[in-house]
């Protein structure tokens, strides 16, 4: 028995997202959706976090950003790619900055698609995070 | 350009209440050898419903004076100015040092750039916008006299630019 | 042998009533939000997760440091309630919240540094009134031990008023509670990332929590060293003022860290400070 | 004498989004703040070399999620004005009534973003309860959330029967009636009024030096609002500016909380001066290809926004520029930041209502 | 008894001449090292000879009359003063040292001064004895650790000219003169010793020659001169009174009319001594000394003479308005100069406002004067000399590594010097964490002051309950300075071996002590605090060993427990070396971050000094005249009650 299905925390951090998805990010906790019914708090810190919401595709300079936060996290974590430039690069994939999706930079366990990914779809990738998160667990325990 | 007289222009619009309200560089994309790698830079000012701007076009190697000294919160164009187009932007009053952007490709915005960009594009067979080619009429001529600001049915107060 | 067991007792249950004092915290919290908020038990899944969890250091002292404050916040309440001298139970219990200070300052990166200089600035403002606190108490029931405050004829609350009220402010930084909560709180916003507890992780963050716990117990016990008649009296008056915490959380912002010293220190020369004044003038 | 340097960004909680601040404190005494931007500098700009002028719309509208319908409906005015596109009124009558909804819908969720950056959840919570109700009108109406692409160049996509309006308009009412409680409680909350009263004061002559706009410029004393100017049917809509004098945090907060009943206001006089009815036409589509440039000038939530296009007579552009509120209003903020208080800075950063992937773009 | 102390007295002032012409530092050293060890294997025997008995009293070996050998140091000291005064363009120091003379000679001459009992000039009792124990093994251990800090310090500082001869034979003086003070009986007799030690601080405090040390030595030298003419008046007004010269008659119980006045007076010169504001700014410019002065003079051993004063005057003051005033001014200097000490980052500086705070806070409990107070007021004495000595010693030791003693530089020192952190850790421990004794004391002082009536009671435990919380504040800062860690270069760690023995072998001791006598707190009350209160009050001091066993035995393990998993975890470190969290910033642990404009920087923290909050200079000079008002209402107390 992991406690990590009951208590999964989230921080969120934007790469090079439009803030579409940042804001549906914030939403999921607000009255309407109340991600913390599942336990699941929005840290603000990776030390403290078991999952890793990535918004935006990752541009030249936020690179090393996004590795230093998911490599500052403690283990077992993972990562949840929220929306369409997240997944893939979306609609700025043909930007000149834009380097792709955020599985180029960090391991990606979760894609959440759409633009902008609703909430809910948002909240259903955080409960397949928590899944990949017990699996991780049963790995290195 | 000329220095003086255009920072004195400037300080015109400072003692005159004005607010910066762009600076704009465009890459000048010609066919005309005497204009390559040339940049049109329009700096714009507003005072309520007016709107102004002065534009001067920058050739390779020439110098920008910074209007910061006049208007501070100019520096984060020039910064930006400096950093995307490589233009050699002089004594700006919080200068960055080239961190305000980190691109993957330098001076992205720059005409050398938008051309290698452009012929990559050609050559790789991918949709895009191409370079005007001398003497064939491809392009529309650009008519600059005719900016106003949509927002404002502006009244006459909007001056031709310096450089036309 | 009975001390030992109260002791014993305090160190057992203490967490226990911390940890669901603070999940129902949360309920209530959410509901005011008007949010549906966590189950009761979420502070212990949290801390089970927490241990579970790889616990990453910046300073091999951390540790030690961390798991001290758990033990001395703990032997706080235990030799408060095993009757150890009251003015000295203060003594004790600031040391045990400053090896939290010291755990946070010796990560020494920035926000964990900025958080445990302001926890220092709190520990400041508070420990006057807790020492003034214990002293109003010995000297109306002129006892110096728990048990004897509560075995006294005297009713405390009646004659330290301005210790309650003072009591409900300076509790406010000890709960971690806004407006006071300037070094860490439990909510993710703040200009300090999460304080002092920025650069913890796993078991380290769960020391933390546990700790947090027992305090609140040991809060708990002062309040029911101040309402001394009665034992479940003193509990509900402490629960009472908890939900009126929860409530001012809810209805404030946080204060800057000059406003929280200059304010408490007020309500401690005021209503503390008042109050032992008048006990001395006109008392025994 | 050795200085505290505390790294601000470019991930911290209380900035949605990466701006860089180094802080070099004095205990909590903010001495010098070096700043920067560019984690989220996509160069969407320069997209108009792939990317056709018909398609580009889209584009613009993903400069940012939260003035998404504001930048889509600056495009297609650019392009209107350089093509001399007509636009059917009622069209335009809708644009003004979605732009001063998204007001609404931004100015809540910065007031909710402001109240959890000083440590007001609760407000914070309340504040996203009610931007959800203005979140559904835009997924009736226009079917996205956040992303709304019902701008065309030369009108919009699709209509909201006359009814729908009306339904909309009590929603609104009702959500000024509610909204009201609120502000009147931030207004008499001491903590709010120690937090952010007197903190981070922009003079007028500041505010005009350092180019603010917007409702930035607003709470300093400057009568300056891009909709007083006429263009997009405002010539049409009774309204004064919302101004305040005293230019600090706290101004600048009653400012945009004035402005959203204000906006309903706005919403109820376009749904009565537009023109009734079923079946009026909505869009106008230009012909060729454009040729020209023009400056563009709206009023965003956050203050005026500039777009400059530049089009060559090709299906590409050949520049297109937005210049966002908050480009503008960045050098206010450092100016502000320092000298303030560590605990200041969230809220000196928050209250310029910064968007930082507009001001990358 | 007479003989152990005459060699006490005499020996070090032999050495001290004798050392005064040795120029040659490989002899000197001999000498010092040797002297120390005679010195602290006598003042043992003094105090194993003295076994347990209670006071008794004696003269010097012979019976010999001391008036004229008196007569003639006053002499020659004011001449001293005066020549050195005027050499220096000072005026006000030869005044007040001529008015002390002036009244010396009247006495004298005038034949008021009634004859001394020769076989009561010496007063031994168990207040003397834990004075001796610290003067006679605090004393030599700074001396030996004085040898290795001068070699450094005249390295680091080549513009001071060499003139250790003349700081050895100081030091020497000094012990004498303090050995003397300690043990006085006969009152005109403890003011040359008195008047002794002054005139060693002076010349130590002004031992680099330098304007600004000269300012403040001249400082330190008026302001104890005001306490010697304080002393003088009162042996004026005292001479006039049957046995009123003889310190343990004057102090058997509760004095009134002159003798209050000239208690009250004795008190001042008791105030001026340990620094009690308004006059502790002397004490603060004595920080411009070379550190073991510091240690010795300004921290462990004379600016305790003045609370040692004050104590043996205690059972006189008690219950007067005199006491109470003593008492405030002490309580009132301990909470402002906790107040200022917050303001300060010079590590010296807040070593001396934490001094003249506990010396406050025994001044405080003096005045009131139970015999628990009292009780307090000697463990103070105790735990800080060792505490406080301890501290000032490993300063210096920093200070000569690392050429700064500004808290702000001594980060990560738990990594970059581990064994003189370790001993900085027990002397901060010391000063004010929970099982040691001077929260112990406190404890007791505050439970004490419980019983004080009225408002002075209810002031008194406020002061006590604000001044507490504000010694964490500023030990806190210091502490999180030295635990933070980060990895060191080679040479960063090189830097420790390099410490000479002479310095291992006096501050290793002392750490020893202090948790010595934390562990040995019981047996001490028992046997020697307790007895010495009881035999003052005539009454048993309530001491928290009957109170409370539990607690001290939990206390104690915590002292024991918690070290050792802090060091097996220290020397286990099974973690790995994370990186610290800024904002996203690439960091690593050697303490580097990314800056906003490229480029690394070290991570740079400076600790609050509640700026805006307090202003650490107006809150002094609010303190100064705070006390200032309440000395003058003490002294005119004093007045009226003749």
């Amino acid at each position: 028995m992991s406690f990590f299905s009951k208590s999964p925390w989230i921080f969120h951090y934007d790469a090079s997202s439009c803030n579409g998805c940042d804001i549906e990010v914030l939403a999921c906790l607000t009255p309407f959706y109340d991600l913390e019914r599942f336990g699941i708090v929005n840290t603000g810190n990776p030390k403290h976090a078991d999952i890793l919401l990535i918004t935006g595709s990752v541009n030249e300079r936020n690179i090393e950003i996004v590795q230093n936060l998911y490599r500052q996290m403690p283990d077992p974590k993972v990562v949840v790619a929220v929306g369409a430039c997240a997944c893939s690069g979306g609609i700025f994939a043909r930007a000149y900055n834009i380097q792709g999706g955020v599985d180029k930079v960090v391991p990606v366990d979760v894609y959440v698609p759409g633009c902008a990914a609703r909430p809910e779809s948002i909240i259903d990738g955080v409960v397949q995070g928590i899944a990949a998160l017990e699996q991780k667990r049963k790995k290195t325990a | 350009m000329d220095r003086e007289p255009f920072l004195a222009r400037v300080e015109g619009y400072h003692k005159g209440g004005w607010r910066l309200a762009l600076i704009n560089a465009a890459s000048v994309l010609t066919a005309d050898e005497a204009e390559q790698g040339a940049v049109d830079v329009t700096w714009a000012f507003a005072r309520d419903a007016e709107f102004e701007h002065i534009r001067e076009r920058i050739m390779p190697g020439d110098e920008v004076p910074s209007i910061s000294p006049s208007f501070s919160a100019a520096f984060l164009y020039e910064n930006e100015m400096r950093e995307l187009f490589g233009l050699n932007v002089t004594g700006i009053n919080v200068d960055l040092q080239g961190q305000l952007y980190k691109t993957s490709q330098k001076v992205p915005f720059s005409p050398s750039a938008i051309r290698a960009r452009l012929e990559a594009n050609a050559a790789a067979g991918i949709a895009s916008a191409t370079m005007p080619v001398a003497g064939a009429p491809a392009h529309g001529a650009a008519k600059p006299a005719a900016i106003a600001p949509a927002a404002a049915p502006a009244p006459a107060a909007s001056k031709p630019g310096a450089a036309e | 042998m009975t001390l030992a067991f109260y002791a014993l007792l305090f160190v057992i249950v203490a967490p226990v009533f911390g940890g669901l004092l603070a999940g129902a915290d949360r309920i209530v919290t959410a509901r005011m939000q008007s949010r549906v908020g966590p189950p009761l038990l979420q502070p212990f899944y949290d801390v089970g997760k927490l241990f579970q969890k790889q616990s990453r250091l910046l300073n091999p002292i951390q540790e030690p440091l961390l798991l001290g404050h758990v033990v001395m916040m703990a032997a706080t309440g235990a030799m408060m309630v095993s009757g150890t001298d009251l003015i000295l139970v203060t003594f004790v219990f600031a040391l045990a919240s400053l090896l939290l200070v010291l755990a946070a300052g010796s990560a020494y990166s920035p926000y964990s540094f900025a958080g445990a200089e302001r926890e220092l600035i709190v520990l400041l403002a508070s420990e006057p009134f807790f020492i003034l606190m214990m002293a109003a108490i010995c000297k109306v029931t002129d006892a110096s031990t728990f048990g004897a405050v509560l075995a006294s004829p005297t009713w405390v609350a009646f004659q330290l008023p301005g210790i309650l009220i003072a009591f409900l402010m300076v509790a406010t930084i000890k709960l971690r509670k806004s407006p006071f909560d300037i070094s860490t709180s439990h909510h993710a916003h703040q200009e300090l990332v999460s304080g002092l507890t920025s650069d913890m992780s796993g078991r380290l963050l769960a020391y933390v929590e546990l700790a947090h716990w027992y305090e609140s117990a040991l809060l708990c016990g002062f309040a029911v060293l101040l309402f001394n008649w009665s034992i479940p009296l003193g509990i509900g008056a402490f629960l009472v003022a908890y939900a009126a915490e929860v409530l001012v959380d809810n209805v404030t912002s946080r204060a800057k860290w000059q406003l929280v010293l200059r304010s408490t220190w007020v309500a401690t020369l005021l209503f503390a400070g008042g109050n032992v004044l008048a006990l001395f003038v006109v008392g025994r | 004498m050795k200085k505290t340097i505390i790294p601000f960004g470019p991930q911290h909680p209380v900035l949605p989004e990466p701006l860089v601040l180094d802080l070099i404190l004095d205990d909590e005494k903010v001495i010098d703040a070096v700043p920067t931007i560019g984690y989220i500098h996509r160069g969407l700009e320069m997209m108009v070399e792939r990317v056709e002028y018909t398609e580009m719309g889209f584009v613009v509208e993903r400069i940012c999620g939260i003035c998404s319908f504001m930048h889509g409906m600056g495009y297609a005015v650019s392009l209107e004005s350089i093509m001399n596109v007509e636009v059917p009124e009622r069209a335009k009558w809708l644009r003004l009534i979605w732009a001063e909804i998204s007001r609404v819908q931004s100015h809540l969720l910065w007031l909710g973003l402001g109240a959890d950056a000083f440590g007001f959840e609760n407000l914070f919570m309340h504040c996203w309860r009610m931007r959800e109700e203005v979140l559904d009108i835009f997924e009736k109406t226009t079917g996205g959330r956040i992303i709304h692409s019902v701008n065309r160049i030369g009108g919009v996509k699709r209509d909201v029967s006359d009814s729908e309006l009306a339904a909309i308009l009590a929603r609104l009412q009702e959500l000024a009636k509610a909204f009201e409680e609120t502000a009147r409680i931030f207004a008499s909350d001491p903590s709010i009024a120690h937090r952010l009263g007197g903190v981070g004061v922009l003079s007028a002559a500041d505010a005009l030096e350092t180019a603010a706009v917007g409702p930035m410029a607003r709470a300093s004393g400057i009568r300056t609002d891009t909709r007083l100017y006429g263009a997009n049917l405002y010539d049409q809509i009774e309204f004064e500016p919302v101004v305040e004098t005293a230019g600090d945090c706290l101004a600048r907060a009653v400012v945009r909380m004035r402005e959203i009943p204000q906006s309903i206001d706005i919403v109820r006089q376009a749904i009565e001066k537009m023109p009734k009815g079923e079946g009026l036409p909505l869009e106008n589509k230009p012909r060729g290809n454009p040729v020209g440039e023009t400056f563009t000038r709206l009023e965003q939530p956050r203050g005026e926004v500039l777009y400059y296009v530049k089009a060559n007579g090709t299906k590409y552009l050949e520049r297109f520029r937005a210049r966002t509120p908050t480009f503008a209003n960045i050098p206010a903020m450092i100016k502000l930041v320092k000298g303030c208080d560590l605990a200041d800075v969230p809220n000196i950063i928050l209250t310029i209502d910064p968007c930082i992937s507009c001001t990358e773009r | 008894m007479s003989s152990l102390i005459s060699f006490l007295i005499a020996f070090p002032l032999l050495i001290g001449t004798l050392l005064l012409f040795t120029w040659w530092p490989k002899v000197r050293n001999l000498i010092v090292v040797a002297s120390c060890v005679a010195v602290a294997a006598v003042s043992i025997a003094t105090v194993i000879q003295f076994g347990n008995g209670n006071g008794v009293f004696f003269g010097l070996p012979g019976g010999v009359e001391p008036g004229a050998a008196l007569i003639v140091s006053e002499i020659a000291m004011t001449a001293f003063v005066v020549a050195i005064s005027i050499y220096n363009r000072r005026f006000f120091a030869p005044v007040l040292a001529l008015i002390q003379l002036g009244i010396a000679l009247y006495l004298e001459l005038a034949g008021k001064l009634p004859e001394a009992d020769p076989q009561r000039l010496f007063w031994f009792d168990r207040l003397s004895m834990v004075m001796v124990l610290v003067v006679g093994i605090i004393g030599p251990l700074i001396c030996i650790n004085a040898i290795g800090y001068m070699r450094d310090y005249h390295r680091s500082s080549p513009m001071v000219k060499g003139r250790r001869n003349v700081f050895f034979s100081l030091l020497f003086i000094f012990l004498a003169g303090m050995f003397g003070l300690v043990a006085s009986n006969y009152l005109p007799m403890m003011l040359v010793f008195w008047e002794v030690t002054t005139l060693c601080s002076f010349l130590l405090i002004g031992y680099s020659r330098t304007d600004e040390t000269i300012g403040y030595a001249f400082r330190a030298l008026n302001m104890n001169l005001i306490g010697g003419v304080g002393f003088s008046v009162a042996i004026a007004l005292l001479a006039e009174q049957p046995n009123g010269l003889d310190l343990a008659m004057l102090t058997s119980g509760p004095v009134s009319g002159v003798l209050l006045l000239a208690v009250a007076l004795l008190a001042l010169a008791g105030i001026t001594k340990s620094a009690q504001m308004p006059f502790s700014s002397w004490l603060l410019g004595a920080m411009y000394a070379p550190s073991p002065t510091s240690a010795l003079l300004h921290s462990s051993t004379m600016v305790k003479a003045g609370v040692f004063l004050l104590l043996r005057l205690s059972p006189a003051m008690a219950g007067s308005s005199v006491g109470y005033l003593v008492a405030f001014v002490g309580l009132l200097t301990f909470l402002f100069v906790s107040l200022v000490a917050g303001t300060e980052e010079n590590l010296k500086k807040v070593l001396a406002y934490s001094t003249i705070g506990s010396l406050g806070l025994i001044g405080g409990c003096a005045g009131i004067g139970t015999p628990e107070l009292v009780w307090a007021g000697v463990m103070i004495i105790i735990f800080h000399a060792m505490a406080k000595g301890l501290l000032f010693l490993t300063v210096g030791t920093l200070e000569n590594r690392l050429y700064t003693k500004n808290i702000e530089n001594f980060d990560a020192l738990l990594s970059l010097m581990p064994r003189v952190s370790v001993l900085m850790l027990v002397g901060i421990a010391g000063m004010f964490i929970a099982p040691f004794g001077i929260v112990i004391a406190k404890w007791a002082a505050i439970r004490a002051f419980l019983a004080v009536p009225g408002i002075a009671g209810a002031a008194l435990v406020t002061i006590m309950a604000f001044g507490s919380s504000l010694t964490i504040f500023y030990w806190g800062k210091l502490l999180i300075k030295i635990m933070s860690a980060r990895r060191q270069s080679d040479y960063e760690r090189s830097i420790e071996r390099r410490i000479s023995w002479y310095e291992w072998l006096s501050e290793a001791p002392l750490a020893i002590g202090v948790i010595a006598a934390t562990l040995l707190i019981g047996p001490l009350s028992d046997n020697v605090v307790g007895p010495w209160a009881t035999a003052a009050f005539s009454a048993a001091p309530r001491t928290f060993l009957t109170m409370d066993p539990a607690a001290l035995l939990i206390m104690m393990a915590a002292v024991v427990f918690l070290p050792a998993v802090a060091y097996w975890s220290w020397r286990h470190p099974n973690y790995d070396h994370a990186d610290f969290y800024a904002s996203g910033r690439s960091t690593n642990n050697a303490h580097v971050m990314g800056m906003a404009l490229g480029g690394i920087h070290r991570v740079s923290l400076r600790g609050y000094y509640l700026s805006g909050v307090l202003d650490g200079t107006l809150v002094f000079n609010a303190g100064t005249l705070a006390c200032a008002a309440t000395l003058l209402a003490m002294v005119t107390a004093g007045v009226v009650a003749r």
